[in-house]
């Protein structure tokens, strides 16, 4: 174990992968390892080991989607980079027509092993074009894996995972958790795909977050601890393949569900997961089910009226004592 | 090493055969819309035919007749147009989506510009491995219209990639044109993007194999990427929904009786690249008459089986539909 | 009142539009009017009518948006047709980071008054790349309003809204409505957002369905009739808005609730209704709610392939009969 | 009519003095990023002071200088990139989304390639008016390599609309190259898509005001859209997220007092286009020395005030976050 950042967490994922895999290629690397916490003379090392492999291409999203994609057919296992969610809509039929059909369209025939990364979320003054949170419209898709990572040691295993999946896989980071550090396990390790994480065992309260929520349905408990509710919190880490299992299980136990996303309430996560519970387990449930998301308004600039619709730990809370009062 | 003409004819007569029993099986089976390649016979087998083990492809809507050029087996092809389960993709794929890997059929994707923007991640994955092998982008002109194109030119021509961009222009000024770009000249735009051009016509599969040639040639030998205009002529029915016998069933013997070359298809058998390619062979003593004839019912006896192998291959059973999504 | 097909109701709304405003411009005019039903004379006399406001573009998706907006922007009220969903994928930055944050954006300087029409849907043989119903990715989006017509009179009542609005709406047809028939009030009206339609009224069950899927409902409710279960049937027919008060009040009465949407069930507008109803509307709730959607899965050409995973009235009628004999 | 040498140099210095105070403010209030407009003065001036009434803009993320050289307030400009109700967006924009209709400006946008497209729709509408007013696109470099805009460019082409794409074309070979396009020519694609094109030196307030003139008027007469590129000198502080004086704050005397040329700064002083502009007018006789110092402090005094305004403005009210999504 060591501590580590998020993005150093993540960097060394795609450290090891690199070394392990000569088809292991990075387009998009400036924005991916600049200014992410490296020690230069560590960035530096880096691009000297992989100079052919780490890829700074032109601003165009669309062919760059192609490009991995179809290098990914061919054989190799590339690793694209975005950087701001935002800029992966400019590719969004490369990635929604051709990426996601590539192996059930050709009757097994291909596969295309390419991971997506995007930085996403309300990260603070991004406004209206650099504040999605769209993990919500890749999941509505059929084809794609979707990561949703949380902590630097999910980010570590978790991006490991991705790359070394088959499938094309979509790895989304919310931009305020680059900073968060933690515990690591040392080494090459993976995390496996669809297996939730009980962040926090508890017995009143069911509370499904993801990505940066999951630090905020944290806080959200430790608050209603004080008051002798015992919320449990799950992070599905991946919600393709989703973990319905331990979700539901939870239910069972608690009777109670808030989900929490930062994603536009409409058709979000937040909706799936409360759909899913209301169709698995409703012979569970005391009370209604309530999300905790964005209200469907373009993100504004303006640090009030952000913080206005952002998801965090009082709203969480806030919903969690509707339930559990009423 | 140069394509026989004699062989290249055959093949194109595979080709047109081919085509002329989709337009059978779609009216027997009532499927819905196919895009025919009637008309690109010349270009295709010329192009197609040179390609190496290894040489990666990647086509359109158009497809038919690339797969045919190549070698894919008609039956295995008509199959899954037919969306069987012993068909290419195993019914998964159809028409617009049929792929064979085993020649080099990386995807045929139905959306414009598809194609010639995964064309470039081969090419790139070919240049990693350090082979000669190249990718080639199959695509109409209206692909063009569309920015991925663009970028795709742009990133292949910055990158020196080994694809060859290979572009089947049946877009006639005025009736049913299929791009809508503010210059004439399809070449302009990839010149200024400083990839070598040329242009050919796509008719002539003489022409077209040497143009063809030149360009795989510049590819192979690590020049980067090369863009090649094929002029084709476009076949009237190119558009229908419903297939049609639009100029009639071919009758190859149209190249010399000039009877039959006068009804009211003449001026498609004028510029009917089969008939052109007969006329020209016969002419210069390349084949016979009657060479042409055995040929052509070669291709007849190949189409019969290959429906033969279509229609006795049965459906998939249907819980393969949620089977197969990820590896 | 008169006879009329879905699509030549579509079309009779697009000629009062441009009758009645000479800013209205069609961008993709051909696929939208050719081999429509039309009668050849009408069609012939529209496209003389309007010879400068009936726009054939080059196949460049994105700029057409972008000029659509940028000209809406600007004083006019332009409808794009984008032929098959899929397409829009090309354009789904300039749709997503441009058009729908236009007016949050400018701090309602500005307003960009234009419709963006597509066909979507499971359409016999469209396979991977032209069977999409992204329903869900545009009501998961924040500035858009969201309309799903499901009957010729609602086709030109609804289409005829969309291009009065002043905001951006986008407007999703099923193929397989195009040939349906119906009575349409004559001349030219308007049908108001977010006005659910209780397309048949019931007891039992309440089963919420969209666009196609209301037909399949309709289909499902006669069959259940027969067996004694009473379903009430809703149409939301607008997503953005939503008329919850309707869905809430009928679930309400009976109890229980079925959704039905062709788009892929995860995170879906079926997902959505789910969610609203577990929230607002628990306490009526008498059994789990059911979905009935498309699987996750890329669309596949063969014909009993492609009819497996196609939501319709027998998936409907299993999924209440699920429900009424728990 | 021909623009006053002198109140572009006024313009360019108001657009300087601007800039450093986003710098001061962003450290006093912890702004975020903001992209700075420094050394991009001289053809933001020339081309911005030429437009009319009726004529709409289209901009990116590098936009403070082209509203401030438009005559935007500078203060409601400010108040905005603070978040303030009383800035031109309400709060809603922040700097990234600046818009001021009443100037003509209808988008910022911070997609890269965001203003050419949405600049062609402007344009569409305006010829459907029949004015002769046009859209003016701006921007950089980095534009081009998205298919975006390639698309804009032919369609504008194709319908000859009336549209300046004005590209700022900041990207050094080798360092903080903004653009990666296969050739080194920005005016090559246009010109195969057969538009009308220039270059031009952005630094140079003269050379830049008369390019756009002849530009401006093609497109005013009905012939279609104009290319025109402003080479620019990139100002090193460019792409920094946390804002630094990086070539000092400017001090005009500089460009007459060789001692302060000399310093760290000399190579920047050497290209800066308010340096350049300077030392040229007053070589010249248009203005003296003791002008420019006046020019330089009048546009201080209407910096300070902005500031005040902005400062004042107070934040809107949270739950305004929530109305004005719909009409
Ligand atoms: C992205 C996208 N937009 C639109 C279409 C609809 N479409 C199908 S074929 C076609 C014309 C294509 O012309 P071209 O590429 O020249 O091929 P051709 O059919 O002429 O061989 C169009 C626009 C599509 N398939 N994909
Ligand atoms: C669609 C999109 N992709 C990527 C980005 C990230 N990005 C922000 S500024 C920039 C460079 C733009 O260069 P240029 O257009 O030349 O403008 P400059 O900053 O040089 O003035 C990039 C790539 C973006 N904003 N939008
Ligand atoms: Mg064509
Ligand atoms: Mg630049």
């Amino acid at each position: 174990m060591s501590q580590k950042s998020f993005t150093v967490a993540m960097i060394d994922a795609l450290a090891h992968s690199l070394k392990n895999d000569p088809n292991v290629v990075v387009i998009g690397a400036h924005s991916f390892l600049s200014d992410r916490g490296l020690k230069p003379e560590d960035e530096r090392a880096l691009w000297d080991a992989f100079p052919d492999r780490l890829i700074d291409p032109p601003t165009s999203e669309g062919v760059c989607t192609s490009l991995a994609t179809g290098a990914a057919m061919a054989g190799m296992r590339p690793f694209l980079n975005y950087g701001t969610a935002t800029f992966a809509y400019e590719a969004f039929n490369q990635i929604m027509s051709e990426t996601a059909n590539v192996h059930a369209m050709s009757g097994g025939q291909l596969r295309a092993p390419l991971t997506l990364h995007m930085f996403a979320g309300i990260r603070g003054g991004g406004a209206g074009q650099h504040s999605s949170s769209p993990q919500a419209m890749y999941a509505n898709s059929a084809g794609l894996e979707l990561v949703l990572p949380a902590s630097p040691a999910d980010a570590q295993g978790l991006l490991r995972s991705a790359i070394k999946s088959d499938n094309p896989t979509v790895v989304i980071t919310h931009t305020k958790l680059l900073a968060m550090t933690g515990d690591v396990p040392d080494g090459d390790f993976t995390i496996p795909f669809g297996q939730a994480r009980i962040a926090r065992e508890g017995r009143d309260v069911t509370i499904v977050a993801t990505s940066l929520m999951v630090r905020e349905a944290l806080k959200a408990a430790e608050a209603l601890a004080k008051d002798g509710v015992e919320a449990e919190v799950v992070d599905p880490r991946t919600i393709v393949p989703l973990d319905a299992e331990t979700i539901c299980a939870s239910v069972r136990k608690t009777g109670r569900l808030v989900t929490v996303d930062e994603g536009n309430a409409l058709c979000s996560i937040s909706s799936e997961i409360s759909a899913l519970v209301a169709e698995r387990a409703f012979d569970a449930l005391k009370a209604p089910i309530l999300r905790v998301a964005r209200p469907p308004v373009p993100i504004a600039f303006s640090p009030p009226l952000e913080a206005h619709v952002t998801p965090n730990a009082d709203k969480v809370v806030a919903a969690v004592k509707k339930l559990t009062q009423a | 090493m140069a394509l026989s003409p004699r062989e290249v004819l055959a093949r194109m007569l595979l080709m047109r055969r081919f085509e002329e029993m989709v337009i059978t099986l779609a009216r027997a089976h009532k499927l819905g819309r196919q895009h025919l390649a009637i008309g690109n016979e010349a270009l295709g087998a010329a192009a197609l035919m040179q390609l190496r083990a290894g040489d990666l492809i990647y086509t359109t809507h158009r497809n038919h007749g690339h797969m045919i050029a190549r070698g894919v087996d008609p039956g295995k092809a008509l199959a899954e147009i037919l969306g069987r389960a012993g068909g290419l993709n195993g019914g998964k794929g159809g028409t617009w989506h049929m792929t064979d890997p085993s020649l080099g059929f990386q995807s045929t994707s139905a959306m414009v510009g598809g194609s010639i923007g995964l064309s470039v991640g081969g090419a790139f994955a070919l240049k990693h491995k350090k082979t000669d092998n190249v990718a080639v982008a199959l695509f109409g002109d209206g692909a063009l219209d569309e920015g991925i194109a663009y970028e795709a030119l742009n990133i292949a021509s910055l990158y020196a990639l080994p694809v060859l961009f290979l572009c089947e222009n049946n877009s006639k000024e005025g009736e049913a044109q299929t791009s809508r770009l503010a210059t004439k000249e399809l070449t302009a735009v990839p010149k200024a993007l400083k990839i070598a051009c040329a242009s050919v016509d796509g008719g002539d599969p003489e022409a077209a194999g040497k143009a063809v040639a030149t360009a795989l040639a510049h590819v192979r030998d690590g020049n980067g990427p090369y863009f090649l205009e094929a002029q084709l002529v476009r076949w009237p029915g190119s558009h229908q929904t419903v297939h049609a016998f639009t100029t009639g069933v071919t009758d190859v013997t149209a190249a010399w009786d000039s009877a039959k070359a006068s009804n009211v298809h003449a001026e498609w058998q004028r510029t009917d690249p089969i008939l052109r390619t007969a006329r020209t062979l016969i002419a210069r003593g390349t084949v016979t008459r009657e060479d042409v004839v055995a040929l052509d019912n070669a291709a007849a006896v190949t189409m019969a089986k290959a429906r033969g192998f279509a229609e006795a291959s049965p459906y998939p059973k249907p819980e393969a539909a949620l089977a197969g999504v990820f590896v």
